[in-house]
């Protein structure tokens, strides 16, 4: 039953993400990566880490997924229905793909990965609020001061010049 | 024949005994919800909102005013339509989906009333462009007199056999 | 800095003072007239549709004339032979049959200018606004009680009589000569 | 109930995989039918409640009574009746998976919805993120049909709601940090019973202190601007865009819209009602109650009184609705990014001293 289900999340993760890449309209593009998005997010609770399957919905399907909608609309020749991106420099694209390709396989094929018995899902939370708050508190903190970083930047960069 | 379709379409019956009890229910149901389609243009347009104000509510009659022809069963034509307008009056009517009415209301709006003669730039009469069910006359007609010409299209609806029509036509039964 | 709270505030009190209006809606009756089940009154004098009383009607066309839209018809003729017009109720004696009175009340303006120049009161503006009708050729109201067999045979009647009377005249004129 | 599911659970001795199957269509079939429910008394009521706040009647002839509790009904079979109509400029792929996508995300919101102790979602860890998380889906089914329709309007009205959309749950996020700062815990199961401390409506996280009092002002304007409903309606705002988002839709395909957005309203009340109303647990703890003939069965269960609450929510959004008029887009965003988001922050710092001053950690 399970093999079933992660089977049918599997498919639609890596079905919709072949459609963002290879469709030629840039709208089904976006839309499809929201498919993607929720089919990682199933992934994730498959590995029992519910915290991160939600978060994985709110943060990219809520609003980073709709922060790219936003860009696309905005682009020109929105009114026109068939925006297509085109696709530029497909050798080194191709020669680059290749590259990750290869070190991605070489990193799964080479990785000594955890076997064990399937565990009953434990609540995530608690661990990870302990671990930011502990063990990689400077880690967190240099981040949310680089975030915090860019969103003063951005204010500063869409301000009206003062007269 | 299946025994499921003779249930619906006994011999000897046209239009099944299921389907025309059926067909009464749904006109029943259509004729009680009417969403129209604002289209004042003129000193009508003035009754047809006290229409649907506190005093005599449209609401009443279950008619919801919709601002898209896309979602609204009924035009009200309310008022003088210049033949620039009679244009839109025209396209928003090819919009609206399909079982649909249209109530032309006061005397402008059926015949271009004072216009009739002499308006150079009148259209005369709205049901020259679209099929106009109930006529409102009046100059400007009251608001129960537009209430009268919605129970008027209700008690038209609860006559429609919607469903036999389609049935008998996809039988090649003929149409009256 | 204290502007903004100010607003905030206000927006905020605003907001509560909308909604107890609304609120104390709760406790008012409606308003409404529920119209199949029960009618305002409207004033006897109100214009709305037009009635004739054909029956006092002598056909002199006043209010034919005086209708700026043009929506009143009337044709008269001889009175038949075996017809036997009784006087209006003002006491004139009725020399013409209205053998046609059609208003279109789908073009009537409801403006009463037809009721005051008719000498025998038989045109008036009643309060009944409730005649909607399915078809528009049902708005045109015919007045005369006649069919349209009947209707023709007065016109031939009338077609007739005009005849009869050119060629009097026509013979008059040559006894002149 | 409760018999139900654990009937389902033990998989009525069929294979796993249909008993699976039966299970999910069982319950999506009575989830749907709970939303239908839901929705035809809330149109009704909404038309009742603007009637009443307007001094008329509302709908009065559809129905047995004079009171036209038949007019939804009427509605959704015309609805049904209506000529389909799919126009030919649009994207027809995007404009046919809107509507469905829209409701699909409302209706994975109503799976989590605690309607007692025992639901799924109220023993999940995660429930309540799991609400907000899921409700933040909905957007994109919006842009689609904006998208699709191919329509100026529609266009204009699917971006208006995503940005309001996605500044409005800045709040909705931040207030919900303040809650889970008295519970300890995201999961539903746990804020309920931190407020259900037997002192009835005075263990309520509303009267906590006067901070939590004004979150919850907070949280219902934020959630209302969520829903696009007045005075946040700018989506569908008819005298500018038509109808929004949802102009070219007909039939069927506009009552999904229609379906969603009432059932959206019902899960605002819910998270309210789970974050500051106590959730299922009874406003008083009365035990002779459950003990009265038939009402008892109301009283004694748990789901009647989330429900209650919820639809508590909902009249007061319907009374929004009727009493204000609609804001502008600068001081919709004015709202969310000057007034919001300031005030749930300090709501949460304050929150913070409250509870060291009280020694409440």
């Amino acid at each position: 039953m399970k093999e079933l289900l992660f089977v049918f999340f599997a498919v639609i993760t890596v079905v919709s993400a072949g459609i963002v890449s290879f469709s030629r309209n840039l709208i089904y593009s976006v839309f499809s990566l929201m498919a993607t998005f929720i089919g990682v997010a199933a992934l994730y609770v498959f590995l029992a880490a519910d915290f991160i399957a939600l978060a994985q919905i709110m943060v990219y399907v809520g609003g980073i997924l709709v922060l790219l909608i936003f860009g696309v609309m905005l682009t020109q020749k929105i009114s026109t229905v068939t925006i297509t991106h085109l696709s530029v420099n497909r050798v080194w694209i191709v020669f680059l793909g290749l590259l990750l390709l290869g070190g991605l396989g070489y990193t799964i094929f080479n990785t000594s990965w955890f076997t064990g018995e399937m565990r009953a899902a434990e609540p995530t939370v608690k661990a990870i609020g302990n671990l930011l708050m502990g063990k990689y508190l400077l880690a967190f903190e240099v981040a949310s001061v680089l975030l915090l970083g860019a969103l003063i930047g951005a204010a500063t960069i869409a301000r009206k010049e003062e007269q | 024949m299946s025994e499921a379709q003779r249930i619906i379409t006994p011999r000897g019956h046209q239009d099944g005994i299921i389907l025309a009890k059926l067909d009464e229910v749904l006109s029943l149901a259509r004729s009680h919800s009417q969403w129209y389609l604002q289209f004042g243009l003129a000193c009508c347009a003035i009754e047809m909102m006290a229409t649907a104000a506190s005093r005599y509510d449209l609401d009443r009659f279950g008619a919801m005013p919709r601002a898209t022809p896309r979602q609204a069963d009924l035009i009200f034509v309310s008022g003088t339509v210049t033949l620039k307008m009679a244009e839109k009056i025209k396209v928003l009517w090819e919009q609206m989906p399909a079982p649909k009415y249209a109530i032309a209301m006061g005397s402008c709006a059926i015949s271009g009333g004072p216009y009739s003669r002499h308006g150079y730039s009148v259209l005369k009469g709205v049901d020259l462009i679209i099929p106009v069910d109930v006529y409102v006359p009046g100059c400007p007609p009251r608001p129960e007199a537009l209430l009268e010409g919605l129970v008027l299209l209700a008690e038209k609806v609860k006559k429609e056999k919607l469903l036999s029509q389609k049935f008998s036509k996809k039988r090649g039964g003929a149409e009256k | 800095m204290k502007n903004y709270f100010i607003n905030v505030w206000n927006a905020f009190y605003t907001a509560l003072v909308g909604l107890k209006v609304t609120f104390l809606h709760l406790f008012i009756k409606s308003v409404t007239v529920k119209y199949p089940l029960e009618r305002d009154k409207v004033p006897a004098n109100s214009r709305m549709k037009l009635e004739v009383d054909w029956a006092d009607c002598i056909g002199c066309k006043a209010c034919e004339r005086a209708c700026p839209v043009q929506c009143i018809h009337i044709d008269t003729s001889k009175a038949l032979p075996e017809d036997n017009l009784a006087a209006t109720k003002n006491g004139t004696a009725r020399k013409l049959l209205v053998s046609n009175f059609t208003i279109d009340l789908s073009e009537c303006l409801y403006c009463a200018l037809c009721v005051y120049p008719c000498p025998e009161d038989c045109i008036n503006m009643t309060p009944n606004y409730e005649f909607g009708k399915y078809d528009r050729k049902l708005l045109i109201e015919q007045f005369a009680p006649f069919s349209d067999d009947d209707r023709a045979k007065r016109q031939a009647f009338e077609e007739e009589l005009k005849k009869k009377k050119l060629a009097e005249k026509a013979v008059k004129t040559k006894e002149k000569e | 109930m409760q018999g139900i599911i654990s009937l389902f659970e033990s998989g009525l001795g069929l294979p796993e995989l249909w008993a699976f199957v039966i299970g999910v269509v069982v319950f999506s079939l009575l989830i749907f039918l709970f939303i239908a429910l839901f929705v035809i008394v809330a149109v009704w009521l909404e038309r009742k409640v603007s009637a009443v706040i307007q001094d008329r009647w509302g709908p009065m002839r559809a129905g047995l009574t004079i009171q036209g509790e038949l007019q939804t009904i009427a509605d959704t079979v015309k609805l049904l009746m209506k000529e389909d109509i799919i126009p030919k400029p649009v994207d027809k792929l995007l404009f046919i998976l809107a509507p469905f996508i829209v409701f699909t995300a409302t209706f994975m919101v109503f799976a989590g919805i605690p309607l007692g102790p025992n639901a799924y979602s109220g023993t999940f860890d995660l429930g309540l993120f799991y609400l907000i998380a899921i409700s933040s889906l909905g957007v994109i089914g919006i842009v689609m049909a904006g998208w699709a329709s191919n329509n100026k309007w529609s266009l204009y009205g699917a971006m208006r709601s995503v940005a309001q959309i996605v500044s409005y749950e800045i709040p909705i996020a931040l207030i919900l940090i303040a809650v889970v700062m008295y519970s300890g815990s995201f999961s539903v199961k746990e804020i309920i019973a931190t407020q259900d401390t037997g002192y009835g409506i005075f263990g309520w996280f509303l009267f906590r202190n006067p901070f939590m009092f004004v979150a919850a002002i907070l949280f219902l304007i934020a959630g209302t601007a969520e829903n696009n409903r007045t005075p946040f309606d700018l989506p569908e705002s008819e005298s500018e865009l038509i109808a929004g988002f949802h102009t070219e839709y007909t039939g069927m395909r506009f009552a999904f819209f229609f379906l969603a957005e009432y059932a959206n309203m019902f899960v605002v009340g819910v998270l309210l009602a789970i974050l500051f109303l106590g959730g299922y647990a009874p406003i008083w703890h009365v035990a002779a109650l459950a003990d009265i003939p038939v009402l008892g069965w109301f009283f004694g269960s748990s789901g009647f009184w989330i429900i209650l609450k919820a639809m508590l929510v909902v009249i007061i959004q319907m009374w929004f609705r009727w009493t204000f008029p609609r804001l502008r887009v600068d001081q919709l965003m004015y709202t969310a990014w000057k007034v919001l988001i300031p005030f749930t922050m300090a709501i949460i710092v304050l929150n913070g001293i409250w509870m060291k001053l009280f020694n409440l950690i």
